[in-house]
């Protein structure tokens, strides 16, 4: 099918955002989901050196089609080096070895920090989500964090319910004084823009829109007064490499 | 030196009422068909370790045999969450689930203490998050730098069960693939159960094979099959659809316990 | 990305003289052509870490550029004592050593901590010894059971040097047999060079093989046979009659220094 | 050759009594030389499912040669399983999966400690000697100790000039105080004969004499008043079999 005749989605250009991140990345640490197609995408179109790390041990892997797990047999069997659980956690992703971590969350507040663990009391939760997995300690060993998530007031929140993962913490020097290794998040990728943190307060600044999205749906879906950049740049829209290479991926 | 048995002997053996359980397998070789014998020989107030919950233990949970669930991350991968694992943490049914979570790394770290017989292990993690008050972890300082970490209790669970494979007939069991932590859940734990694809007259090394040798291992069962809808490298594939299908499927309670009760139990639809 | 380059080259640009250095290899892969190098190219006052010193390290500190020694085995295996070492720390010849030594399992949780970035690892061990006392090591309490183990301080060394049996054009690493320390070692230390038996298009994945991932890797360099007197399983033999023929003729300053400069510095016999 | 025709030599006898020993081992750590030699014997004659695993990572060796190192090619190629020497020393010899190691030293003392690390002071010792290797933990943890040595007054000493291996310590309930899990060292089995810790102190007695051994002539080799058995049993002399099978390894 032809790239003129469909229109370009907000999920797709939150991927391709994504993936243009890593046009100079050497290692990305990846989850499931969207974070994985954006990071096989950069491979595609971007960087064709770029080593996929996944949690499950496999190094260096060149899948095909986009894993439903972190695991996926495809992940095994292109992998460079498989490696245990244990190994994974401790020499590679503890040593500081990747240079950009993707990860998502169910909340995040301004300073970047994510809950993937509770909505509602951590007793008697409302909501029940899957826990930690690796965020933790790939947050603060990893190079730096990029986020990625649908831009919603339920999610981008004042508060968090719980701090599975911390981004910045409580603001500048947080992570020195909890003897993180990484720089933390760097930027926080949406269907609506792009955030990242304004150096001085580490507190996330709309930086970056999408094209044809509202500065004011941004603010309505943010749960804190959202900072704008001084200089607001409007996302360059996704090409037609870029966007006949993340379809046919999905095709796959 | 490992006992080849039948399944259902293996688990009747091996498994009891109240033990502390770890069916490990990191998304890969996930121990299936031996979770499913031990609903059907109704185990009861089991603590179930494991990393990844996954679809076994979300089965486990739903049908009432967990007392106690240690984990890390209780998520369907790529697909969403464990209805059952959230339907008993949020409501109790159909019992109250005491739960214990951890970080990968932490979970790791503690099955590796486990395997080497240490009391705990030492890591930097959990440090500034709000998880480090609801489990259990201790800050520990390095005499040498003063550098506070963290130390986590090594796993020792009564039971390891994993799948693998091929064994040959002294039970030595070669796996291949994606590892995960079942070589540290094995050695781990006081006894140990590997189901296997096929039993073989020799393993035949393999690259990426690991070998665990059957004097390490207290019982090898035979179950073609076992992982199923998880896979075994180069023997069966994931089935990813079940994963899509059970998110849909889980999410009503009658709905599950009739699929468990045709598909696991078998026993004859209502 | 690990840049290939020739052994000379390598040697020149990661080793300079001072620093700590970890030739490892546990009996099989002993980098023996790169240290060779490293005397040859008249590095001085060098920190060499290494679980056996084996003839390896015996030459280096025969020669004298070895100011501290690192150990926790310094024997010629199944032969009997390295004379070079002795000599040096009976009679400081030819110049006096330091050194500190541990016991195997506290050398090999030093790299493990190194290539995890840990300050320190924790073991049961040295209790009860003289070696407590004369190493470094420090008593640490289990928060959770207070039971008293010991920590041992993270290996970093400035450079890892290593042999395996092959490497590709991108510098991807492979080897197989006995793997010992090396990975760690890699891991642990700030650059790396790994010499190999051969340069080849492809690896092709082999039972046993472990693969060290270029980008964590400094420098690749092809030093066929560079293993030898030890050996690249599959492709070299280890020379058993040569560490005989070692434990005879190295008892004699003399004669050591002979075959010295007539077989690794290439001079001509006096 | 044929066995009548060659006299049994002490060391022949030392090597088949050691063998004796493992006829009902399940597993066997071993260092290089004798040890291994008494090993690989038990495997052709007294206990073929032994299963010999040495330092170097190779778990259920099984060497038709006796290797020069605890590393040579042939353990490797005939292992059940070769893993990392942090995994070796963390996961199997520490977690006390070992029934029996086969140890050596320079120096013993009559509660069978061991030195092989130096004869003189620490600082200016007379005589440098290897150091630990893996004796000290494999002492601590492994299921028993066996102690082969030849019977020499300067190896068998009122004190050791360095304890490098913790045997039975200071006497009864030492090992206990220092958390070690094995029973320690059972049997010191010399060309002279064996000697056994006598339950209530620990101390090493003469259990055992080899055929035409004197008994002062032990007594004469030993650095302390060796005590002997009130039951002094002689060795059963070695037999064809063993000795046959003994001679023709060691033709190998």
């Amino acid at each position: 099918m032809s790239v003129a005749t469909r229109e370009v989605t907000a999920g797709e250009t939150q991927t391709i955002v994504a993936a243009r991140r890593l046009r100079d990345t050497k290692t990305v640490f990846i989850g499931v989901g969207r974070p994985s197609t954006a990071a096989i995408l950069a491979r595609m179109v971007h960087n064709p050196e770029l080593i996929l790390v996944y949690e499950s041990g496999t190094i260096g892997a060149k899948p095909f089609h986009i894993p439903l797990s972190i695991g996926d047999g495809e992940l095994a069997e292109t992998a460079d080096s498989i490696v245990s659980v244990p190994e994974m956690f401790n020499y590679w992703i503890g040593a500081g070895r990747i240079d950009v971590a993707f990860l998502g969350a169910a909340q995040i507040d301004r300073h970047a920090n994510l809950n993937s663990t509770v909505i509602g009391e951590y007793e008697h939760p409302k909501t029940r989500l899957p826990g930690a997995g690796g965020a933790p300690e790939i947050a603060a060993s990893c190079g730096e964090v990029i986020v990625i998530a649908p831009h919603a007031k339920r999610t981008f929140v004042e508060k968090l319910d719980f701090v599975t993962t911390v981004g910045h913490g409580d603001g500048p020097g947080a992570r020195e004084r909890l003897g993180f290794r990484g720089r933390g998040p760097t930027a926080v990728i949406t269907d609506l823009g792009v955030l990242e943190p304004e150096p001085e307060t580490c507190e996330l600044m709309l930086t970056e829109i999408h094209p044809g999205v509202d500065v004011d749906k941004v603010r309505e879906e943010t749960g804190w007064e959202l900072r704008v950049a001084e200089h607001l740049e409007t996302t360059e829209p996704p090409n037609d490499e870029e966007l006949e290479a993340l379809r046919d991926l999905l095709d796959r | 030196m490992a006992e080849l048995m039948t399944l259902p002997d293996a688990i009747a053996e091996l498994v009891s009422d109240g033990d502390s359980v770890a069916l490990e397998g990191f998304t890969h070789l996930i121990p299936f068909a031996a979770g499913h014998e031990i609903i059907r020989q109704g185990r009861q107030d089991l603590e179930l370790i494991r990393m990844t919950p996954d679809l076994l233990y979300d089965q486990m949970i739903g049908i009432g045999i967990a007392r106690r669930l240690v984990f890390s991350y209780g998520g369907n991968p790529g697909v969403g969450g464990l209805h059952r694992f959230r339907d008993a943490i949020e409501h109790d049914w159909p019992r109250a689930v005491e739960i214990e979570e951890h970080s990968h790394a932490g979970m790791a770290n503690r099955y590796a203490a486990g395997a080497a017989d240490l009391p705990c292990a030492v890591l930097r993690g959990y440090v500034g998050t709000d998880l480090m008050a609801r489990t259990t972890v201790a800050p520990i300082t390095c005499p040498f730098t003063g550098e506070r970490l963290v130390a986590v209790p090594a796993l020792r669970p009564d039971v390891a069960i994993v799948h693998a494979q091929e064994a040959d007939r002294e039970g030595n069991v070669q796996l291949w693939g994606i590892p995960g932590v079942q070589k540290e859940a094995v050695l781990a734990s006081r006894r140990s159960l590997i189901t296997v694809e096929r039993i073989v007259d020799e393993l035949e090394p393999r690259p990426g094979g690991i070998v665990i040798p059957a004097w390490v291992i207290t019982a090898v069962a035979e179950a073609p099959g076992g992982s199923r809808p998880s896979y075994s490298l180069g023997i069966t594939d994931r089935d990813n659809d079940f994963y899509r299908f059970w998110d849909k499927m889980s999410r009503d309670r009658e709905q599950f316990t009739e699929w468990m009760n045709e598909n696991v139990l078998g026993l004859a639809k209502r």
